[in-house]
């Protein structure tokens, strides 16, 4: 089922960062492994002990580091091997995400889902289907768009150049 | 030399500067406030304010500006220098006393060691000042040795005559040189001598009773009374057009990075913040009472001239409603005990 | 209504339950109001009353200058009296050291600023003293309170971030915002440490973008909406409408209000075990 | 902080090496990984020879940094840690990056699998860069066991571990302990009773006084963590005092309900309101069933207290116990916390008895169509029937049974999707117990595969069909039906391709196994982890086969899957074994990966800014506040302090902080922002 | 025109672990040609830049006398210190300088020496205490008093063996009390009481200090009682400076710029600065 060998030449590669809790969708991610089911190679993990633990500032150094798609996923709720790590993350996203959206940010970009340790195939299923879905809305263009500090700024109101973050 | 510049041959002014290559900042309506920013054409201008929202300052020294970058390799580094940075430009519509903040500050980019990014912006860019016919009560650019129509740091100044009528004195060889290039534009100077509308600043404060006052009042409790509402933040050391100070950080990711000169601020409490936690000037009157020495003591003794314009942007900004002139009166008021 | 503030802070002054007043005096010019503090009895003729009292005071609660005065007497708005119900459950305060004298307020700002236009706290839910009559808070309708977020929310996406992108590229990181925010209280912002530098201290776009939603989010929850970082922002970016968003959204999924009970748990604290999730895959 | 790091990437044999080009990944990390000083690869690292190869190059080159680029973490973190640790290097700066499970084995493009193997060890010694050096921390360790469930697994725990001189607690949830097995005949394939094996061992249990015993109980909470759990323990009120009473069984002989559905007979056998399970029982005093007795059914109509209501007080009136009677109606729930060192989950199975979900079997129609559990009860001598084979339906002896085999089982559309790996046995014994109770009778038995793989397994199942004569018919039975007083079960038989219809008195469905109705919410309650059909999960099936995901939590028996009764004991020694090994140590070593809120010099001492956001998301209540003292005795300022010993390193507060002032050793801000930093996508 | 804030690249050649979280680099200019140009004196500074993490400000801990490589001694602390100690030999940082102004070892020719320094400021004084030595007929006695919180913090300890065997240096190393070990030799005391022990001859002598504020505060009193004039004592501030150039405001005590009219300053010329560091 992977789509490694169909993909043309020049096809844009999306670039995902995972932000995954340690007990559940890590380990649902080994169990992908060791049942050696293929999906597209697009995503960098970083292992974290809870989702609990995540914190938005890491998708907006994500975002300015270049990532085009953030998965945030960790144990459904009830499952949190820290009882309520998840809960509180999902209070958090609850308000992040909108001020994203508000901000103009395509809440497309970033996925949140519950994926436990027996759920390989769930895993599966949401990389390649994050994969796809960021690869049709294209580079994250105007995020790293945001020039750092380009000649063209040095006067008062900035104009984007082509300066990449 | 002097010359005259209509009212409606402002277009034909913007459109000529675009002509010979010139990128043009004005004065620009942007909802509540007025700032300076590049425009396309004449009409965008907007010349019934008192004075802009920001400074001429952001376009020598800006509020972010890269000295440096370089990349990383495991332990290679290449370093590039940023060129481009002086665009050729005119700022069509300064003030006077952001003018004169120019020469202010040339001095301490100058001082032993040159400052290419400052200087080299210094060159590009021409200043055409518009003197100004209306004040607000913030505005004390005549207690500190300044006119609305002062001629200092300006290239060519334009005082109302009429009501479209501009007359157009050129004030240093490089604004005799863009008259030159844009000689269709103006016409000849008014005969006879021409109702200047200036509009006339009463001095709020005698300058010269400042300096000795500060000499030996650097133990005072005026500086923590005046400075309890202050709230610490940058917002009058960033609008005003002399204050210079920056802070040098590094911005980076794994293999590439640029050297960013930034806006600091005394009024800041990190600005003197020790890494050990330790910091020389631990409260809110400690720093005011650095701004005030610094612009009307300091700077004096160092290169001889006031650090502020009396633009009074710092008190219009100020969240806190801290008046500086104000400040200087109870100076001049306590130096008079 | 101004005699009576006079006469309230002489009379705490002088009885000495507190040490000093902090209330509002003459601005610099006729349309603007500035913060004092009156420790002396003879100097409360400098507190003044009128539509022009926009600070929030409970802002120097959090300074270490205005802290060293002693136990200070608050002239509080009904806004800014919910400011100190966060405080109280944030532990920054403790009751018995705030002194607060209560304004009916009917709205301040000229123009009329926008937090009054939906105002349901004329008479202060915290105080010891009020002055002004008593007037009856009425309920405001969710959809009123948040009727200027409205226009924002409708845009597309792309124009929504070409509006923010706009403002954003003005902000000069000079942090009045957050120095103003009576509820920025922490020693050190997390944009001044640097170990690792989490938001750029850069004021270029990027820098920018990272540094007002991280400071809005760091507020959800918690603002209650004194519209204070908007009105001092130099180069005026509407920054309400991002905690506006926030306190809307902190309403709809969980039913929270800050600084109107002082007993419910802090928003950003705590769960439910049905918090919404209808966007988690 | 790591400068000198050594890369060490693994072959595994071929599952790395296959599609990733290993040596080009270590090259690379040598040319462009800043801090790298040494890398390798091998082909087996977690060998002794690899390992041995890790400590010699940590030595040799003066490593203070490892990353090894092999298996998952969670397979041998622990063992390259340990390495290290031997070598002299701080163990935690040691980092894993998965090449296997996450890249090699899901990526065969070997390009894109080299490409992204060369990112994973990047952002490994990007963080191992930023490692700081942590070293275990000392917990005091609770020297007493807690098993959860009475039945074989539970029970053989609990003697293991009281053998070994440690205190046990056993929590039940029936009115006596046995579980399962206590219900079943004969055993396989030893043929020998059940009860003969079990009763010893429960009495053993009881009269051992290293071990207390709750029964008719429930856990109510778990806190606390490995050594220290705090466990919260419901004794369901049992109305009878257990001191007084001596079961002379006088109450549940005149007790006038006794048409109540026996739970321990299945259903088959009636029992009274008062009653003990079965004969053998552990302990052996009777439990009130409040849901039928008549005086609890009209107090609660009435909305009385019980003893007020006189409908019947015969149990009371005939307890000879004087002066205070064993009965007590007033008897309420009682909650008792129990301080844990280790638990042993042995909460068992439960059988699928809604058979009616196989109306084709006629399951939940016919009253002659019974369940493997419900035909162990008909062959048990203290069953409804006292051993003889009867039919439910009229008590008449069955000339003809058909066994149907995985019924629910291998049924991913219907039933479970696994092998309940028990009933091929049970059903093959099923046939002898049948042959020697009813001489002239007739078996088939209609199966899909018979599945015997134990010890003396095989010729078991095929001395059930050579020497007791029962006929095995490879295929499924399509449909029963009632013809008469006969049961008509057809079926196909796959070997002699024809279709088989056969007249039966009687038809067993071998059930499946499934796991408890509760076992999510037990679980949950534990913080442990269960797979999708809610048995427990173990953290590896050979590393780690009983050990739960929370430290200090073990399981043992059918409630982390079905198995039989030799595995089950098998595995509650193993967990027995386990919690002797915590046990054994006077204080523990528990994982330094613990938050930290930040210390500083004066003037500033913390960023803290004490508005204990941190407290009240912490799921451990591991965050104490602290007031910092001036010389003279005056508070500077209150700021959050993390207790070590409870903190679970979850990072909860660590991301709620606003200003960063906690950080959680391990995963602290600058290891995070290190791997954000290195993910260059190219 | 060349920018002011571009550093040179230079190579680690040599790094020594002096004391728990302390290190001296000796650096090399990675470009020779710029190395041979370098010029610097004693007492100067320069600030040296980790790329990808910033710039910090430290003295040059070499004496100008050895030629060919610069020195600089710091402690980890703040995030650029961190990122230092990342670094192994043959890593590239950054170097700009040299800056301030200079110890004048011209005026203090035929006239005795004391060095008083505390903890982790000893550098600053080590490259001026090279620099004389390696003249070192051109002055008369030379005492070095150094003092630190326990044994293992005091800094360059091959070189204080060096001072102490030879004849023509006097030197006094002191622990705080508590520092102590059984084996220490040294004297036991505060810095400030030992100096009060030693008792310098204040005649035709100058005195150089360096060390924590605290030190500072009291090392000034005892030296004036020992007679010793306030411009005949040196010191050198290390202030929080940025650009190192005069240009970013943020080293000023009163109207002196640090970087510009400092690091080193007579105590007399302190005195008349505003209490403001």
């Amino acid at each position: 089922m992977s789509k490694a060998e169909a993909k043309p030449e020049n096809q844009f590669e999306p670039k995902i960062i995972a932000f995954l809790c340690n007990w559940c969708t890590y380990a649902g991610a080994d169990l992908a492994g060791t049942g050696r089911k293929e999906y597209q190679a697009n995503v960098r993990i970083i292992k974290l002990p809870c989702t609990g633990g995540i914190d938005p500032l890491f998708l907006i150094k994500a975002f300015e580091r270049g990532a085009d798609g953030i998965l945030v996923s960790g144990c459904h709720p009830g499952d949190c091997h820290y009882n309520s790590g998840n809960y509180h993350a999902r209070r958090r996203w609850n308000v992040f995400r909108p001020l994203l959206e508000f901000c103009g940010i395509n809440p497309d970009r970033i996925q949140f889902s519950w994926i436990s340790a027996a759920e390989g195939g769930k895993w599966v299923e949401t990389i390649n289907g994050i994969v796809d879905a960021v690869r049709e809305l294209g580079p994250f263009e105007s995020y790293q768009k945001l020039n750092t500090i380009g000649p063209e700024t040095s006067g008062g109101a900035a104009d984007a150049s082509s300066e990449t973050g | 030399m002097e010359k005259t510049l209509n009212k409606n041959n402002f277009d034909s002014f913007i459109t000529g500067l675009k002509k010979q290559g010139y990128k043009t900042i004005a004065p620009k309506k942007d909802n509540k406030l007025v700032t300076l920013d590049e425009i396309q054409d004449a009409n965008e201008i907007s010349l019934d304010h008192v004075i802009t929202n920001n400074s001429i300052k952001e376009y020598f020294l800006p509020k972010t500006e890269k000295i440096l970058s370089y990349t990383i390799e495991k332990n290679k580094v290449e370093m590039k220098e940023p060129e481009g940075f002086a665009v050729k430009s005119v700022i069509f519509g300064s003030r006077p006393c952001d003018a004169f903040s120019l020469p202010v500050m040339d001095k301490v980019f100058n001082w032993d060691c040159v400052d290419k990014f400052w200087v080299e912006r210094r060159e590009a860019v021409t200043i055409v000042t518009i003197s100004c016919d209306k004040f607000d009560s913030y505005c004390f650019c005549t207690s500190v040795g300044l006119a609305p129509d002062a001629k200092q740091g300006s290239d060519v100044l334009l005082t109302k005559i009429s009501n479209d009528e501009y007359l157009v004195e050129t004030v240093t060889e490089k604004g005799e040189n863009l008259v030159k290039e844009l000689e269709s534009v103006f016409s000849d100077p008014p005969s006879g001598t021409p109702d200047r509308q200036v509009a006339t600043v009463e001095k709020k404060f005698d300058i010269g009773k400042i300096k000795p006052w500060l000499d030996d009042n650097f133990e005072h409790d005026v500086w923590d009374e005046f400075s309890h509402k202050c709230i610490g933040c940058g917002a009058c050391t960033f609008v005003c057009p002399t204050c210079h100070c920056f802070d040098i950080v590094d911005e980076c990711s794994m293999t590439k990075g640029d050297r960013v000169k930034n806006w600091d601020g005394c009024q800041f409490k990190m600005f003197t913040m020790h890494t050990s936690g330790h910091n020389p000037r631990n409260t809110q009157g400690m720093r005011w009472r650095q701004r005030i020495m610094h612009k009307f003591k300091y700077y004096v003794e160092k290169f001889d001239s006031t650090l502020c314009v009396g633009c009074g942007r710092c008190s219009r900004v100020c969240p806190a409603d801290m008046n500086i002139s104000e400040m200087l009166e109870i100076i001049e008021t306590e130096a008079g005990k | 209504m101004i005699e009576e503030l006079r006469k309230k802070a002489e009379e705490l002054l002088k009885n000495g339950t507190v040490k000093v007043v902090f209330g509002y005096g003459e601005g610099s010019v006729p349309e603007r109001t500035r913060p004092v503090f009156i420790t002396k009895p003879e100097d409360v003729n400098k507190l003044t009353w009128n539509k022009y009292c926009v600070y929030n005071l409970t802002t120097y609660l959090k300074r270490q200058e205005t802290r060293k005065l002693g136990k200070p007497a608050l002239i509080l708005k009904g806004c800014d009296a919910r400011t100190i119900i966060v405080l109280l459950k944030e532990c920054q305060i403790k009751r018995e050291d705030v002194y607060i004298i209560g304004v009916t307020c009917d709205g301040v700002g000229d123009p009329l600023a926008e937090k009054c236009k939906a105002c349901d706290v004329h008479t202060p839910l915290i105080y010891d003293d009020l002055v002004g009559e008593k007037r009856e808070n009425k309920e405001v309708p969710f959809e009123e309170r948040y009727a200027e977020l409205d226009e924002y929310e409708k845009l597309e996406e792309k124009d929504k971030w070409e509006f923010w992108q706009k403002q954003f590229e003005k902000c000069i990181k000079c942090y009045a915002c957050s120095n103003i925010c009576p509820l920025c209280f922490c020693d050190r912002c997390i944009v001044e440490k640097n170990q690792p530098q989490w938001i750029d201290p850069s004021a270029h776009p990027r820098g920018n973008l990272s540094w007002n939603v991280t400071r809005a989010y760091h507020l959800a929850g918690r603002c209650i909406n004194c519209e204070e970082c908007q009105r001092v922002c130099p180069v005026d970016i509407p920054l309400n409408l991002l905690n506006k968003k926030l306190a809307k959204e902190a309403e709809k999924s969980f039913d929270y209000r800050p600084g109107y009970n002082i007993d419910d748990e802090l928003a950003m604290s705590t769960y439910k075990e049905d918090d919404d999730e209808d966007f988690f895959k | 902080m790591s400068k000198k790091i050594g890369v060490f990437v693994c072959h595994c044999g071929t599952n790395i090496s296959a599609t990733v080009d290993v040596e080009k990944v270590a090259e690379e990390a040598k040319k462009n990984n800043p801090g790298v000083s040494y890398t390798t690869t091998y082909k087996y690292m977690c060998s002794d020879p690899g390992q041995k190869l890790l400590r010699d190059k940590i030595k040799e080159e003066g490593l203070d940094g490892v990353v090894v680029a092999a298996c998952s973490p969670k397979m041998h973190e622990h063992t390259f840690r340990n390495a290290s640790k031997k070598a002299g290097m701080n163990p935690y700066h040691v980092e894993i990056s998965n090449l296997r499970e996450q890249c090699s084995w899901v990526h065969p493009d070997k390009p894109t699998g080299t490409e992204k193997s060369v990112d994973l060890v990047r952002m490994m010694t990007e963080k191992t860069r930023k490692d700081k050096s942590l070293n275990p921390i000392k917990v005091p360790v609770t020297k007493r066991a807690l098993v959860i469930g009475g039945g074989i697994a539970g029970i053989q725990a609990a003697l293991d571990i009281a053998d070994a001189g440690h205190e046990v607690i056993m929590v039940e949830r029936e009115a006596s302990i046995g579980g399962h097995m206590a219900q079943l005949s004969e055993t396989f394939p030893t043929l020998d009773c059940s009860q003969c094996i079990m009763t010893p061992k429960m009495v053993e249990l009881a009269q051992n006084e290293n071990i207390t015993l709750y029964t008719w109980s429930e856990i109510e909470a778990v806190d606390g963590y490995l050594g220290n759990f705090d466990v919260k323990i419901r004794k369901k009120a049992r109305s009878v005092d257990l001191d007084l009473c001596t079961g002379c069984s006088s109450c549940w002989q005149v007790c006038p309900s006794k048409k109540i559905k026996s739970e321990f007979d299945m259903g088959l056998g009636k029992r009274t309101a008062i009653y003990i399970p079965f004969p053998q029982a552990i302990p052996s005093k009777p439990v009130l069933d409040r849901e039928h007795c008549l005086l609890f059914k009209d107090a609660r109509k009435k909305n009385i207290p019980p003893n007020d209501s006189k409908v019947c007080r015969k149990c009371l009136d005939i307890c000879p116990i004087a002066p205070v009677k064993a009965i007590d109606y007033t008897q309420e729930d009682e909650i008792i916390t129990e301080k844990i060192g280790a638990i042993v989950v042995a909460t068992g199975y439960k059988e699928l008895d809604d058979i009616s979900m196989y109306g084709e079997y006629g399951g939940g129609k016919y009253k002659d169509v019974i369940t493997g559990l419900q035909f162990e009860r008909l062959a048990s001598a203290s069953g409804p029937s006292e051993g003889e084979i009867q039919r439910p339906s009229d008590g008449k002896v069955p000339e003809i049974i058909v066994f149907i085999q995985c019924v629910g089982s291998r049924d991913p559309a219907k039933g479970c999707s696994y092998c309940s790996k028990t009933c091929c046995m049970y059903t093959a014994k099923h046939t002898m117990l049948y042959k020697h109770k009813v001489h002239h009778g007739h078996a088939y038995v209609f199966y899909i595969d018979i599945r015997c793989p134990g010890k003396g397994y095989e010729e078991f199942s095929l001395r059930a069909i050579e020497e007791e004569g029962a006929t095995y018919l490879r295929g499924r039975v399509s449909r029963v039906y009632k013809k008469g007083d006969k049961l008509v079960v057809l079926g196909a038989d796959t070997l002699t391709g024809s279709v088989v219809e056969i007249e039966a008195d009687m038809v067993v469905l071998a059930s499946a196994m499934k796991a408890q109705d509760d076992a999510e919410k037990f679980a949950q309650k534990l913080s442990i982890q269960y797979d999708k059909d809610k048995f427990f999960s173990e953290i590896h099936p050979k590393l780690k086969p009983v050990e739960s995901s929370s430290a200090g939590i073990f399981l043992a028996g059918t409630c982390q899957g079905p198995k039989d009764i030799p595995e089950t004991v098998a595995q509650a020694g193993a967990a027995a074994s386990k919690v002797l090994a915590l046990l054994s140590a006077d204080e523990l070593e528990r994982e330094p990966v613990v938050a930290k809120v930040d210390r500083l010099p004066a003037p500033i001492f913390s960023t803290c800014i004490g508005c204990f956001y941190c407290q009240r998301v912490c799921p451990y209540g591991a965050i104490e506040s602290e007031d910092i003292k001036a010389r003279d005795g005056s508070t500077i300022k209150t700021v959050a302090r993390v207790n070590e010993g409870l903190c679970q390193g979850c990072g909860l507060c660590a991301a709620t902080c606003r200003s960063k002032s906690v950080e959680l050793a391990g995963f602290n801000d600058e290891q995070v922002y290190a791997e954000i930093n290195s993910v260059e996508f190219n | 025109m060349d920018n002011i804030y571009r550093p040179y690249l230079m190579t680690i050649s040599d790094m020594i672990d002096e004391a728990p979280g302390v290190r001296t680099f000796r650096l090399n200019f990675s470009d020779e040609e710029e190395g041979n140009k370098f010029q610097y004196q004693t007492g100067q500074f320069g600030l040296y830049s980790v790329f990808g993490a910033g710039e910090s400000t430290f003295c040059i801990a070499s004496s100008p006398t050895r030629e060919g490589y610069i020195e600089c001694t710091f402690r980890e602390a703040g995030r650029v210190t961190k990122a230092l100690r990342e670094l192994n030999i043959g890593d590239t940082l950054g170097f700009r300088g040299p800056y301030g102004n200079v110890f004048p070892i011209e005026k203090w020719e035929g006239k005795n020496l004391v060095f008083i320094a505390g903890g982790i400021a000893l550098p600053p004084l080590r490259s001026v205490i090279w620099n004389c030595l390696d003249l070192r007929d051109k002055y008369k006695d030379v005492t070095i008093i150094y003092g630190a919180k326990t044994i293992d913090d005091l800094v360059y300890k091959n070189e204080l063996k060096e001072w102490d065997a030879r004849d023509d240096v006097n030197l006094v190393t002191t622990v705080d009390p508590g520092g102590e070990t059984p084996e220490w030799t040294g004297k036991v005391g505060f810095v400030p009481t030992v100096v009060e022990e030693a008792a310098p001859d204040c005649k035709d002598t100058i005195a150089i200090v360096c060390g924590p504020p605290i030190m500072i505060k009291f090392t000034l009193p005892v030296l004036e009682k020992l007679g010793f004039k306030h411009d005949k004592v040196y010191t050198t501030l290390e202030n929080r400076m940025k650009c190192g150039l005069g240009k970013c405001g943020r080293c000023n005590i009163g109207c002196t710029y640090v970087c510009k009219e400092g690091p080193v300053f007579t105590a007399e010329e302190i005195s008349k600065m505003p209490d403001e560091f």
